[in-house]
């Protein structure tokens, strides 16, 4: 009778609160958002699995000795996995169109305003007493409008781990939101006419300024913002592996088995920060909340900023790739693409999104840095 | 009330300085870039214009493409293929 | 002269003992089993290998910071290697038939008689005075009986540290030993007219049904058995990754280099424990005896329980397929097929077999699960 | 001998409960299992049903096969393939 | 104003010392070398790009949390990054050529002298007070005469890990100046007619002979030289895996996968330890001397002992083979090929040179586990 | 002064001891090599004259083939393919 009393006491039935209870359901939601809705399915399921994992009562997988939180010490809390990532990240990149426009750097620059005005909102709502945000836990929230996984997760690992999974789950989320959540945005900035600019063909850029570009990226970074240096550089090796020609089986590797198998368990490990009494708090709707002000005021910048340029320059940008700005690469460039063959459906805008696209990692890189540096 | 004060003036310096910073980062990289894409685009069309002159250097890129293809089937043979 | 006396007194033929002579042998045994006999050698060619590294006299290589012995603390130690490949066989595995026919669900479960059964034993024989095992010895011992090599080295790396070894041998030997270790017990129980039983066709199940089974039966281990969540949810992790199709490049790269991997630096790792003083104790033959038992319980207790079942079902099972419950994918389910094949030349069993061989190994698990609670 | 037989009862106890245990998790799975495919083949029985109906549906998986072309070819580009 | 004068005392600009300013000149040397001149890219691009992340002022990379120092405490004072990289090598070595003509084992042998005479020398020039190098640096200088990256970077973490760095780069790129280093001092020790030597064909090698060669190998480091044993074991390991032939997908996914990401990781690590203040200093200088001697010297030896070989065998051996004892897999085999086609161009003597190249790997590695045994 | 001859000393005795090693243990491998290419020579040898007295062998190789087959094939339907 005492070991059926035994049994009984350690069931999860037993066991469970219902923060659990109801964490095990979001662990669910996010896997339908990535099996059904194909929601960042490489991210988000594996967060979901993690999630149901973390929160099954008395397993205590996440905790302590558990297999979820010796991935997170090993792989999140050190920083190898976001940086690991993002040299995948790199491999996979194509300068290519950036190189052959670099002016369009600059909207990488704009819609960076996103993680700032978060960042302003999140301290705002707290002086009004809504939430209890810290300002290293803003600045962490704020790059949630970088849209770039691995810049949030690495950012978040330093600044505010507790929130690392809130964050990392809106972070995510919104990318996938990306189609629906800019185009109305996009649409409202801009004009018919705006929207039916065509761009100038690009260039073909030269094997030799694709591998000098990382390195003098990385230079550029060690000289005025060493803080962003583990980031970029490491955005800059995967990258210079790829166009340096000369270690294919590396950069193959590194696109392939490294940063899958290194998704897997980053994918599990944030998941495990996705327990009930760490997550179950105001402050998580705070964040899903400020994300997606972020993505819409990064949108909305980056478009600006183009319209702006447009003022000074007679080689007129298409506004529509603006948008691009907040990096989710290569989501908001199709989605520049998509909206500007509403306009004009011989307008191909998807290489040239390209540029702004890629300009936006780094510039939350840059971000990143500068948080890092001045809270860290 | 002051603590608040501090924190909403910390956050308004952090968003000057943080987007200042990124500016003047990517339009530094703008500049750089382009230049550095004018100065390989020079080279290149110099060494282009060299070419025609001097005939020699496509044998040369002939010879290594051999070069190449012997250490490939070396390193086949190596392996044990 | 008093160098060319360190060079001696350091060499391997000078401080070998007797025990590590006779482990090299075994390591070598484990070789020839590997490569000659073709047992299992994927696992037991590492395993083999590290053995003969582990007993090399002076070098020290499994103990310490010894590289295996750093393989053995980073990945068994931590759960971490037995996990990601069980992750990697769920990656693998294929619940098509045993959901087109739950029912072949109760064959895996009445196979883990074997497990018991050999926990009595053990207990039974250190009763008499034979061994000495202690309950948590014997809880691991038994495990062996289910067949699953992840599985077991999971529990021994958590109730018997010290057995590790031994029982990952005779796990991964009888393993390979299945096509012999069963026909002869199969042959006793059936007669010639159930041998030759001919089962209905298997409906073909659809993709939602393997999409949320791994879900499912994760949800019933968290709210019933939490200490079976790691090894079932990882593994139902690895499956749900195949099944839902939308990260086939994470599942791919699980299924191939992770697997690989992680079974290279596992088998290694393993051998490690098979150093001379731990492993020729009299306990483990105690070991080699008991596995082997466990093996035949298991695989009698399957296919009475499919006779059993015969009894109140007008849907007759082939017994033969009752011994592929004991797990030991896929050779158990090929094993049930031959034996089928010699009674009923058109009678094809694998697909019916697959069913209880894949319960067989959540069955092994959930009694992985019930040991560690009681006595971990 | 008073320790032994504790053990031997252990061992028992461990393995009654073991057993029932394996057994009742596995049958609660067999009817789980079941009423989930009963479930399912409803749903999907009805869905097509309902493309008898509505030949709309087909015309949006067609719609997204060519989504999907295009996004295919998007990544390729910007993989600089 | 304030935060203008942290970002400004933060920026790598202000925090630089000259040394890194200097040292990242090397690291983009070392890219140069890689990319452009093709200099064993594999690993000098990894090493030149962690050399620059180690030596950006103010971003710690390469100390205390930094993600390289990380890398560098797991993967290298570990030992596991060179042991699994030599495990890959054995994977992808052949020893038909060897065990065809077992005597070339010989000229493998005589080339390690280029070791042993290095050491005297790094001795030598600490007696006349040029240098100051003890014991266990000297031997882990003289082991870059060996020609494996590996063995040196395994032997330096062991003996002289403040060296590890310059020991390393040399290792590599002197391994990437055999086709200049060699030619020359292989036509200076030898006449035309020598050159001219064709070599019987060799026989073709069973599999049961490669298959029992590395068992074979590995028992004899075993009763003789322990401490060979972790580095010959892993490459002994590695080689069976490929030979036995039951075990592909573990031998593909070493040879691939495996030994790809572990290269990455490796490179990156030794960059780290190109860390301006260890690397600047007058030893690096003599080092790269050293290194440069340990080559000439290995080769000759090997020459020589061909030659002197000739004296007592009618079976005349090429001498020209004998440079390829030094290893440095598989270029100098290539490099003995390329010198006889220009004596006799219908003499192909790579496979010939193959005997001695792999025997240069094992005879470096024997060499190794002495120095590690007198003065680890 | 005699620290430094020690130096020398120690790193002399070293030298001989490891190129003696060396030469040594490869000198032994040649002739283990060798021993063992004969050896396994002769065993392949004699399979092979047997092979001509007992047709045996190669049926069962070819049955050994058909096993391997039906392996492969029953792993692949395990997988799901
Ligand atoms: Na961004
Ligand atoms: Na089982
Ligand atoms: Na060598």
């Amino acid at each position: 009778m005492e070991q059926l009393n035994l049994l009984w006491s350690n069931t999860g039935l037993n066991q469970m609160v219902w923060g659990q209870g109801l964490m095990l359901l979001v662990g669910m939601l996010l896997l339908y958002l990535a099996i059904v809705k194909n929601f960042e399915p490489l991210l988000l399921l594996p967060i979901g699995f993690g999630a149901i994992l973390a929160n099954i009562p008395g397993a205590g997988i996440a905790e302590g000795s558990g297999i979820l939180h010796v991935f997170y010490v090993i792989g999140i809390e050190s920083g190898a996995f976001p940086l690991i990532i993002f040299m995948g990240v790199g491999a996979l990149t194509d300068f290519g169109p950036l190189l052959a426009n670099p002016k369009t750097l600059l909207l990488g620059a704009a819609a960076q305003f996103g993680i700032f005005a978060t960042l302003l909102g999140a301290i705002g709502l707290t002086t009004i007493g809504v939430f209890d945000f810290s300002l290293t836990d803003a600045a962490a929230i704020g790059i949630i409008g970088g849209a770039d996984g691995p810049t949030s997760i690495y950012v978040a690992s330093k600044l505010a781990p507790d929130l690392l999974g809130a964050i990392a789950v809106a972070s995510y989320s919104y990318m996938a939101l990306v189609p629906l959540i800019q185009p109305p945005i996009m649409r409202a900035l801009t004009t018919e006419k705006e929207r039916q600019i065509e761009m100038v063909q690009l260039r073909e850029v030269s094997q030799s300024e694709k591998i000098i570009f990382p390195i003098m990226l990385l230079m550029l970074v060690a000289l005025l913002l060493p803080d962003a240096a583990p980031l970029l550089g490491m955005f800059a090796f995967g990258n210079l592996m790829k166009e340096s020609g000369v270690v294919d089986r590396l950069s193959d590797t590194t696109q392939n088995a490294l940063i899958n198998i290194v998704t897997i368990f980053l994918g599990l490990a944030v998941g495990s920060k996705l327990m009930a009494d760490k997550f179950l708090q105001p402050e998580t709707l705070g964040i899903l909340l400020l994300g997606m002000v972020a993505f819409a005021i990064g949108t909305a910048c980056g478009v600006i900023m183009a319209k702006t340029m447009n003022l000074f320059s007679k080689n007129k940008i298409n506004p529509l790739i603006g948008s691009a700005g907040v990096s989710a690469v290569p989501m908001a460039a199709r989605v520049s693409n998509k909206v500007g063959l509403e306009s004009n459906p011989h307008n191909f805008l998807l290489m040239h999104a390209m540029g702004p696209n890629v300009a936006g990692v780094i510039g939350s890189a840059i971000a990143a840095g500068i948080m890092i540096q001045f809270l860290g | 009330m002051e603590q608040q004060a501090d924190l909403i003036s910390e956050a308004l310096t952090l968003t000057m300085f943080g987007m200042g910073f990124v500016f003047l980062f990517l339009t530094l990289l703008v500049f750089v870039t382009k230049f550095m894409s004018i100065v390989i685009q020079k080279i290149n069309k110099r060494s282009q214009d060299d070419d025609h002159h001097d005939d020699n250097l496509s044998l040369n890129d002939e010879l290594d493409e051999e070069t190449k293809f012997v250490i490939e089937q070396a390193i086949k043979m190596h392996r044990g293929a």
